[in-house]
């Protein structure tokens, strides 16, 4: 019951990924798909806790800690190019 | 349908990175796209030795408490192909500092990006 | 013309080369002697909990200290190409970072590095170690750079860092060669229990001076290219 | 089986980004592009087991490539950058 | 050189690295000790924002109901925006408001826009001093007063006593 | 034991429902700044929530899921914040829906008495 529940709930994530992929392609200015990008990047966060639990290792969720703290650097940095602050 | 392993997929996706990438360095006019090209090539070889690495059914080779810590060689994959890709990522990204510092120094010489610019063996 | 045909060509002929070798490879079953040698011994001989880092930094500790160098030249390289494009800092003008940014950058620096320190210490017990855990202190650095562009360091300080790291890294090594079995052994420090932070001997203190090289050598990289004329 | 579902779809993925990288008319997009095709990769290295891997990935190749890429794109300032 | 200072970033290190490692072993104290301890007296000089805080037990208090407000907040704004985008015709009345706060120290302001930024429809684009920019996906009200009515004083009143 | 397994998983799967719905948002909503709204907020709930809910599943995870919490709640909204002002500052178009701009009258105001 309960890895049922957790098949929807990944594959809900996944579908989030791919949707927020087709604003990353269609995206008319650079900000819409770094936002798409900072979108993905979360989700991951989400997706690595999950496979963690289907492995049943708690180490892979040190992938997740550094996926959660790095990520906001680079669209940080993308963001401070944009307006020319860098 | 025994063809689709998580194997299989694995290296599938890092041929066709790597051909995509090398079809790129070759083909495109620009060096930046060219350096773009080039990490895309290193990301699909990396990924192609690591499914190299891959058997089925075990585990990353880290022991805590549901390994155990007997019969382990009958419970990991492949240590040592790991053990190469990380110290070829963190190269990686040495080699593409330094192509990319080079094609910044090209620039501010030349103000070009174009590869055909930069034929002259002295400059 | 001639060209595109010979690129043609030349992707034809790898894409051939490696369709036939996913036709006709099969996968392993069980692993080779080596690899076999490496999971089964690697808990009593040299006492880490993951077995990629026994083989980065003491099975293979020769690769890694080559890697580091690379590493090292590829920094010097770089600083050596921006050397005449550096521009005087009141040249520069970037747009000022707000508020929010700044003040977060004082509360997530420590916690940034203290995570970095955190990777490489336990770089025998979980998945990472030095290089990792050093691109995370670079990143925490790339921070500071970010919400304050003209800011002025010492390069001097991260030089040091860097050259008392890599010097402690291969007294270390010739220490494990006099008092151990070999050059880069871990052996000389007992090993204690498997598991705890204290343990596998000398892998937590090689991968903590690998960190610190590391984190200095992306984070001079950065400060280089920050340095350079903007333009216009 | 769920993943290799997993697997194929995020594969599909990758390939389809590398090829938006090399066809995107802005250098900024083929580095982001580049940037989605690391960070799908290191979701792949879990699945094949090297968590290893997937960190210095995640550490390296999807954060510090893309931010050195932008640091030089923001010295050349030009139309099609 | 601020001996305050340094113990608070001591202590807020030694906390994070106690919860990273989720055991309390004498090496894990020892080493996240030595670690603390480098990272406050090397750094310190980089990280001086948390002297702002004031320690009292009525701050403890209301830091408490600091994060109570936000997560119920965060929830009710979620099932809101998650409305809005499944109605079909996408009922939305965005525009930019300022707004006035009454924060003078850079952490509470810091705070204010990051929980009003957390909050789906509401997102700080800009801070000038002691005026907010806020970008608002339902317009109710384009006056200064009410804005700040609306959307600052339900956070405020908790960072006020924390912060000052 | 099973409801406490039941009441995490239930959890992680409101968490994915919001990804979902964020994600929708992303590609509904008129402008660049809605889009941040609906999309990137909502998607940050979401995956506290899958966390939240993994952390109930198996309770010797709770700490690390308690640190990955604290972490993303720290570091996202600053994110969102510094791109909001730099699209701003470059000017990317509001959507034709928007009633006010106030950021732009001050922007303005600014300029002119650079200009006195």
């Amino acid at each position: 019951m309960v890895e049922i529940i957790l098949y929807i709930a990944g594959g809900l994530i996944l579908l989030g990924m791919l949707t927020a992929l087709w604003r990353f392609v269609k995206g008319p200015s650079s900000a819409d798909r770094i936002m798409a990008f900072d979108a993905m990047t979360v989700t991951s966060i989400a997706l690595i806790a999950l496979i963690a639990f289907f492995n049943n290792r708690i180490i892979y969720l040190d992938v997740a800690l550094v996926y959660g703290l790095l990520s906001f650097t680079g669209v940080i940095v993308i963001a401070r190019f944009l307006e020319k602050g860098l | 349908m025994e063809y689709l392993t998580l194997q299989n997929i694995g290296l599938v996706t890092g041929f066709m990175l790597m051909l995509i990438g090398l079809y790129g360095a070759l083909t495109q006019k620009n060096i930046l796209r060219i350096i773009v090209a080039f990490t895309i090539f290193d990301a699909g070889l990396n990924l192609v030795i690591v499914a190299l690495s891959y058997i089925k059914g075990r585990v990353a080779p880290i022991i805590d408490q549901t390994t155990g810590v007997t019969n382990l060689s009958e419970k990991f994959v492949d240590p040592i192909p790991q053990a190469l890709v990380l110290t070829s990522i963190v190269i990686g990204v040495g080699v593409t500092g330094v192509m990319l510092t080079f094609a910044l120094r090209m620039f501010k010489t030349r103000h070009s990006l174009d590869i055909n610019d930069f034929k002259q063996t002295k400059w | 013309m001639y060209k595109n045909m010979f690129i043609i060509l030349l992707l034809a002929g790898f894409g051939l080369l490696l369709g036939s070798f996913l036709l006709t490879h099969h996968e392993y079953l069980s692993l080779p002697q080596l690899p076999a040698y490496y999971a089964d011994n690697t808990a009593p001989e040299v006492g880490a909990a993951n077995v990629v880092t026994a083989v980065v930094v003491t099975y293979r500790g020769f690769d890694t200290l080559g890697e580091v160098t690379i590493l090292f030249v590829a920094a010097s390289l770089i600083a050596m190409f921006l050397k005449h494009s550096k521009a005087p800092r009141h040249d520069r003008h970037p747009r000022p970072s707000s508020v929010i940014l700044s003040t977060s950058q004082k509360l997530l620096f420590p916690l940034i590095v203290l995570f970095g320190a955190y990777v490489f210490a336990n770089g025998h017990l979980t998945p990472g170690g030095g290089f990792q855990g050093g691109a995370i202190i670079a990143t925490g650095f790339l921070l500071l750079l970010m919400a304050n562009p003209q800011a002025e360091f010492k390069h001097g300080l991260l030089n040091a860092i860097e050259s008392i790291s890599g010097t402690s890294y291969v007294i270390i090594g010739i220490l494990g060669a006099i008092l151990g079995l070999g050059f880069l052994d871990n052996r000389f420090i007992s090993l204690g229990q498997l598991g705890t932070l204290f343990s596998a001997g000398a892998i937590p203190v090689i991968y903590s001076l690998i960190g610190l090289k590391v984190g200095a050598e992306l984070s001079n990289i950065l400060h280089h290219l920050n340095e350079v004329q903007n333009e216009e | 089986m769920i993943a290799i579902i997993l697997a194929i779809v995020l594969g599909l993925v990758m390939i389809s980004m590398a090829i938006a990288a090399l066809t995107a008319y802005r250098v900024r997009a083929a580095v982001l592009a580049s940037g989605i095709v690391s960070l799908i990769a290191s979701i792949i290295y879990l699945l094949l087991a090297a968590p290893d891997v997937a960190m210095t990935e995640a550490a390296i190749g999807s954060g510090l490539t893309t931010i050195i890429f932008f640091y030089v794109l923001n010295k050349i300032r030009r139309s099609d950058v | 050189m601020n001996l305050k200072n340094v113990l608070q970033i001591f202590v807020l290190s030694y906390l994070t690295w106690l919860a990273l490692n989720w055991s309390v072993h004498t090496d894990v104290l020892v080493t996240g000790a030595i670690i603390s301890v480098l990272i406050a007296v090397l750094l310190c000089s980089q990280c001086s924002v948390l002297q702002e805080v004031r320690l009292t037990p009525k701050s403890f208090a209301y830091a408490f109901g600091f994060v109570g407000v936000f997560w119920i907040e965060l929830f009710k704004s979620n099932f809101d925006v998650a409305r809005r985008v499944l109605t079909p015709s996408l009922p939305i009345n965005p525009g930019i408001v300022e707004v006035k706060t009454r924060l003078k120290s850079n952490i509470g302001k810091m705070l204010l826009a990051n929980a009003i930024t957390l909050t789906p429809g509401t997102l700080t684009v800009d801070i000038l001093g002691d005026r907010m920019f806020i970008h608002w996906i339902d317009v109710s009200s384009t006056d200064i007063n009410e804005a700040t009515h609306a959307i600052v004083s339900k956070f405020e009143k908790y960072l006020e006593v924390m912060y000052g | 034991m099973e409801i406490r397994m039941l009441i995490g998983s239930i959890v992680t799967l409101i968490g994915a429902i919001f990804i979902f719905l964020g994600a929708l948002g992303i590609v509904r909503m008129p402008d660049l700044y809605n889009r941040l709204q609906t999309g990137t907020k909502a998607s940050t709930l979401g995956t506290i929530l899958s966390i939240a809910g993994i952390g109930i599943i198996n309770p010797e995870w709770a700490g690390k899921a308690f640190i990955i919490i604290s972490f993303v709640m720290m570091t996202n909204p600053v994110s969102s914040h510094t791109l909001a002002r730099g699209a701003h500052h470059i000017g990317i178009p509001l959507s034709d829906k928007t009633v006010i701009d106030k950021l732009q009258e001050a922007e303005t105001e600014e300029n002119k008495e650079d200009q006195i």
